[in-house]
């Protein structure tokens, strides 16, 4: 078995993948130390990238350009987005904590200037166009025309909330429901599709380790996680009835 | 009779573990041996869409492609990657590629490497493609690309300066490109490509994305914001095989290098075990129905 | 005062993102095109930081008092730790600057991302398929109308999209028509027995009609074209409602962001 | 004479508004997006007159939303059957609206615990989120008069990764096991896995979402959803106040004005096409600068 660094890290890969499939057995202390490793790698590694791709090279990159070469030029009005991260710092002091909202209102409004701006025109003037009718298409096609139109009318008229949806609104919106239901039924029936793919992908990737170049790794991990859960599967149900008898 | 309606009942309350062990023997007997099926793939509309304004392309035109899915994702996605890699390559068009997740950056090196080992292709980097890297900020970036790319990408994915690279001197933003094509599996994903990008530049933008997004996207494949789009892995399937074809029977033009055998994509060998884990899920859905009739037909 | 102050934020930044677009003065246009949305990642940048000291607060907590499952909360800190040391100190390489380690094959951290960050992250998106086989088991029930259509949508999506989809002949795809009405209106009939027995008469006689007005071409029978055109027509008016209705909710919420009248975000 | 008020209020000042924009003097507005200004101030209009409306006391009808009244209900139980309450907010940052209208309900639902001393659990996976969401409950809980019942850990950061965050999700409610679990704001592929197991344990759960690719999840997995619209308007219910009510009145009638664009849309491209109608609406329809 060639002991390099890269038979390590394809073991632990098949260690790791296998612990989280453990979860369809049930909670058991393979899965809660792959859920643990995973949520502190994955903190780690979000921190870092987020430091050296955003604030590394956008903010000090424009403020010590000379130090930091990342092609930008100096630009003095990013000192405000400096002081708003220290202001979001400062939450850890008691006094000083209400500085932080300055940088929250920013960004949330920030967030509502730009979605209205973004929502209205590619989601709702551009759709909006899109219901124009065009003929150069045979007569089925605009048959599917009008029933997009009234399937688009009814969908929307679900939605009203100051109107009883009763008499001829309640007729509407039940169609209107109707065609936002085939469109959940399409969106679940794709889901399916993407997610066995990712299973294939997934199940392709532990066969290709378990061949001989990889030393059997998926097998031998495999065979050894089942026999450690039995024993721990057993050692629970024996400790679990000991707790109700002295329960009782 | 009474113990039939009985079974079915039972059938329809399997425990929750008996269904995953079906679904994984449902997926891993035909990728142990895939001649198990073979199935003829049928290409849909909107992947034929989308081969169609590829090969408008022309020599030299300007490509964006760009990457957003990581390696959870690869799967799916990864298999559409490489063909388009392979159809742009071969009409000898100039890729540029950005990625706004950070995996985006190593599944790029992925494809690219793939390609360049198969040597099907004379490509070089710098002059026929060129990896720009990640930039954290999803909408920001895209926003940045349209407006000025300048703004958010100043160095390749080697650090050298993008003033020093021949093939950048005349890209200023969006409105350069020819073509953007996204490979999307969340977010930033094609939507922010339509609402940030293209939309207002009127480029022309289709996307390749896993099955869960496709129905998000189909509003704005039929109003033509997208043109056509590639669906999860049976997606990824057609258009292998439309790739195939085309470069089979493309007598060897000055881009490819002679006597090199092109070899089918990975997503037509999964599709077996796709359709077999399908019709289980089907099987699913009616004998849960049957159960559920049964016991409400019981009970009241 | 404090919160006037934060309010007047709001509203000031949230009406200058909306005017930029449209008030012809170039610094403002290229502020709110690139720069106003760059400051918010650093910002966020930032925020990062606390969350880090959050998380690392929760899990020593839980090791000092000994909590449930402490033992596991080592391994969060530890793996955390090392992330960190082979994010910003020890690259493994030499040559490679700092910062641009972090994608770089063969550095500590590229490999710490490899093989241990990717098939964690893959594993759990493939658990999905695991739990939308038993989700459909469980919750695709002919329960009313709507989860009909949502089952109709969803199977003949599912069976129509992959290539077994092609191979079903034209009478199985009216059979499969055939149930799914009956399944529809099984409750409708007075009695059982009229109901079972107008079903087998159905599955042979409708077969053997359609045979003899030899209409079997028709795209109707063949399930890929059925499953394209749910695709194209409802599921698209669907998703455009949808869209259309999302659109209208988040410029409601915007607009009442904006005219200051969300307080309880800003802590009012 | 109020008559007059309101007319110039809501009609002379928008199409002043819109007249000047159009004649663009000095050259001082941008040219192109002329579609988006006027919607802009239509929609703008149109709700300020209903929040005004309801503001001097008329009565606003509201449909009744399943979801919403469920809300009150979950945390009751939870508070009987001594479990806790797991609130999520979704895995976006604060630059998603969702995540906002998901931080608004949380303040009504802590509101909501703290009336019923139920114990409340909010795992958040981003850290300005953590922020304000802190901030939200800290709020509601002084309101409610009990500040002794707010403790610092009920909101706490577990990792910015999406599965990261959902497998931590799932260790809390494997081990936790709480009776009312929500999920508000924005979700993408990894709500069907906490969704699951939130029915695994056998949960009452209400998730509203904007990401309309996961509603069929939460419709499948969950006991009550708000779908798409529903979700923003639920802040609005929540808070019952004349203003929020009134705005979605107004959002109401602003959604009418949509029907009638898109048949009027539909109808001048029959007739265009037919040579029945000399110009093409559509043309208006612009939303690229020229720059």
């Amino acid at each position: 078995m060639n002991f390099s660094i890269e038979m390590i890290g394809v073991w632990f890969a098949v260690l790791l993948t296998l612990s989280i499939f453990s979860y369809l057995y049930g909670d058991n202390p393979f899965y809660k130390s792959a859920e643990h490793i995973f949520v502190g790698v994955s903190a780690g590694y979000i921190f870092a990238i987020t430091f050296w791709d955003t604030i590394w090279p956008n903010l000090f990159g424009r403020l010590f350009p000379s130090y930091v070469q990342a092609g930008f030029k100096f630009d003095i009005i990013y000192i405000i987005p400096l002081l708003l991260g220290i202001f979001m710092l400062l939450r850890l002091s008691k006094k000083y904590s209400w500085l932080s909202r300055i940088s929250i209102a920013y960004i949330v409004g920030m967030a509502a200037g730009l979605k209205f701006y973004v929502f209205l025109n590619s989601n709702l003037i551009i759709q909006i166009k899109s219901s124009m009718l065009d003929f150069n298409t045979d007569i089925i096609g605009i048959i599917n025309q009008i029933i997009i139109l009234i399937g688009v009318i009814s969908g929307l008229v679900y939605f009203f909330f100051s109107k009883e949806h009763k008499g001829t609104i309640g007729k509407i919106s039940k169609v209107g429901i109707y065609f936002l239901m085939i469109k959940f039924g399409a969106s679940f029936g794709f889901a399916v599709m993407g997610r066995v793919s990712l299973l294939i992908g997934r199940f392709e990737e532990l066969i290709k380790y378990s061949s001989k170049e990889y030393s059997y790794s998926t097998p031998i991990i495999l065979i050894s996680m089942v026999i450690i859960l039995t024993i721990w599967s057993v050692k629970e149900t024996k400790n679990d009835k000991l707790k109700q008898i002295n329960k009782r | 009779m009474f113990n039939i309606k009985n079974i079915f009942i039972k059938l329809g309350q399997l425990d929750r573990r008996l269904i995953y062990l079906l679904v994984s023997l449902s997926v891993l007997i035909p990728l142990l041996n895939p001649n198990l099926l073979q199935l003829p793939t049928k290409t849909t509309k909107n992947t034929q869409i989308v081969f169609d304004s590829l090969n408008d392309l022309k020599e030299n035109d300007k490509v964006l492609l760009s990457f957003e899915y990581g390696a959870s994702t690869k799967p799916e996605i990864h298999p559409m990657s490489i063909a388009i890699l392979n159809h742009l390559f071969s009409k000898g068009i100039k890729v540029y590629i950005v990625s706004l997740w950070p995996e985006g950056v190593m599944m790029a090196a992925d494809a690219i490497n793939e390609i360049v080992d198969s040597n099907l292709f004379k490509v070089e980097y710098g002059i026929d493609y060129i990896n720009l890297g990640y930039k954290q900020g999803g909408p920001v970036v895209i926003r940045g690309i349209a407006t000025n790319i300048g703004s958010v990408f100043t160095q390749d994915v080697h650090l050298t300066l993008l003033d020093e690279i021949p093939m950048m001197n005349n890209i200023k933003d969006v409105r350069d490109f020819d073509f953007v094509f996204d490979l999307s599996a969340g977010f930033p994903g094609n939507a922010e490509w339509v609402q940030y990008a293209c939309d207002e530049y009127k480029i022309p933008l289709s996307s390749g994305c896993t099955s869960i997004m496709v129905t998000d996207a189909i509003p704005y494949v039929e109003s033509g914001q997208l043109k056509g789009i590639i669906a999860g892995m049976p997606g990824a399937a057609e258009y292998e095989n439309l790739v195939y074809d085309y470069l089979n029977n493309l007598e060897y033009n000055k881009f490819m290098n002679k006597n090199v055998d092109i070899k089918p994509g990975k997503a037509t060998s999964r599709m077996s075990a796709q359709s077999i884990t399908h019709l289980l899920m089907v099987l699913f859905i009616i004998f849960g129905n049957i159960s559920y009739y049964l016991t409400r037909k019981k009970n009241n | 005062m404090k919160r006037q102050l934060a309010y007047f934020v709001v509203i000031f930044i949230g009406f200058l993102a909306l005017a930029g677009h449209f008030i012809n003065y170039p610094p403002l246009n290229n502020f709110i095109d690139n720069d106003a949305t760059q400051w918010f990642d650093i910002i966020s940048g930032f925020a990062a930081f606390l969350g880090v000291i959050n998380l690392l607060q929760l899990h020593t907590n839980k090791l000092v008092y000994k909590r449930k499952n402490w033992e596991y909360s080592i391994l969060t800190i530890v793996s955390f730790m090392l992330m960190i040391v082979f994010g910003f100190f020890y690259i493994g390489m030499e040559g490679i600057p700092r910062g641009a380690h972090l994608k770089v094959e063969g550095t500590a951290f590229y490999w710490m991302f490899d093989n241990i960050y990717l098939p964690l992250g893959s594993s759990m998106f493939a658990l999905l398929a695991f739990f939308v086989a038993s989700a459909s088991y469980r919750a695709f029930k002919i329960r009313n109308f709507e989860a009909t259509l949502l089952l109709i949508s969803g199977v003949l999506l599912m069976i129509g999209r992959v290539p077994i989809g092609h191979i079903i002949p034209w009478w199985m795809s009216v059979e499969i028509y055939i149930c799914i009405i009956f399944a529809l209106t099984a409750n409708k009939f007075s009695n059982r027995k009229n109901m079972i027995s107008s079903f087998i008469l159905c599955l042979v006689i409708i077969p053997l009609i359609i045979y003899f007005l030899n209409i079997t071409h028709w795209n109707l029978f063949k399930i890929p074209e059925v499953q394209e055109w749910i695709f194209d027509v409802p599921a698209t008016a669907g998703s455009r409602a949808i869209m259309i209705g999302i659109a209208l909710g988040t410029i409601a919420q915007s607009f009442r962001i904006i005219t200051g009248r969300e307080k309880s975000i800003l802590g009012d | 004479m109020i008559l007059k008020r309101k007319l110039t209020k809501y009609v002379f000042l928008p199409t002043f508004i819109i007249g000047i924009y159009l004649y663009n003097p000095f050259d001082i507005f941008l040219i192109g997006n002329e579609m988006s200004f006027v919607f802009i101030i239509l929609i703008c209009f149109v709700i300020e007159y209903f929040i005004e409306k309801s503001k001097n006391g008329e009565e606003i009808y509201m449909r009744p939303i399943a979801a919403i009244k469920a809300m009150e209900e979950a945390v009751g139980r939870a508070t009987e059957m001594g479990k806790p309450v797991l609130y999520i907010p979704g895995i976006a940052s604060l630059d998603e609206i969702d995540t906002i209208s998901g931080l608004i309900i949380l303040g009504h639902v802590s509101s909501m615990t703290a009336e019923y001393e139920s114990d409340l659990h909010v795992p958040v996976a981003v850290p300005i989120v953590m922020e304000t969401a802190k901030e939200t409950c800290k709020e509601s809980y002084l309101k409610q008069g009990r500040p002794d019942l707010f403790r610092e850990d009920m909101v706490h950061y577990i990792t910015d990764d999406q599965f990261a965050y959902a497998a931590g999700v799932n260790g809390i409610m494997l081990r936790e096991k709480p009776a009312a679990v929500f999920f508000q704001g924005k979700f993408y592929a990894e709500s069907l896995i906490l969704a699951e197991t939130g029915n695994s344990i056998g949960a009452i759960q209400i998730a509203g979402t904007g990401s309309s690719s996961q509603i069929p999840f939460f419709v499948t997995a969950c006991d009550y959803t708000l779908i798409g619209e529903e979700f923003y308007a639920a802040s609005a219910y929540l808070s019952g106040s004349p203003e929020m009510l009134g705005s979605i009145k107004g959002q109401d009638y602003v959604k009418v004005f949509c029907i009638v664009m898109i048949l009027v849309v539909f109808i001048n491209s029959i007739l265009f096409n037919f040579s029945l109608m000399n110009f093409n609406i559509t043309d208006f329809f612009r939303i690229n600068l020229i720059k």
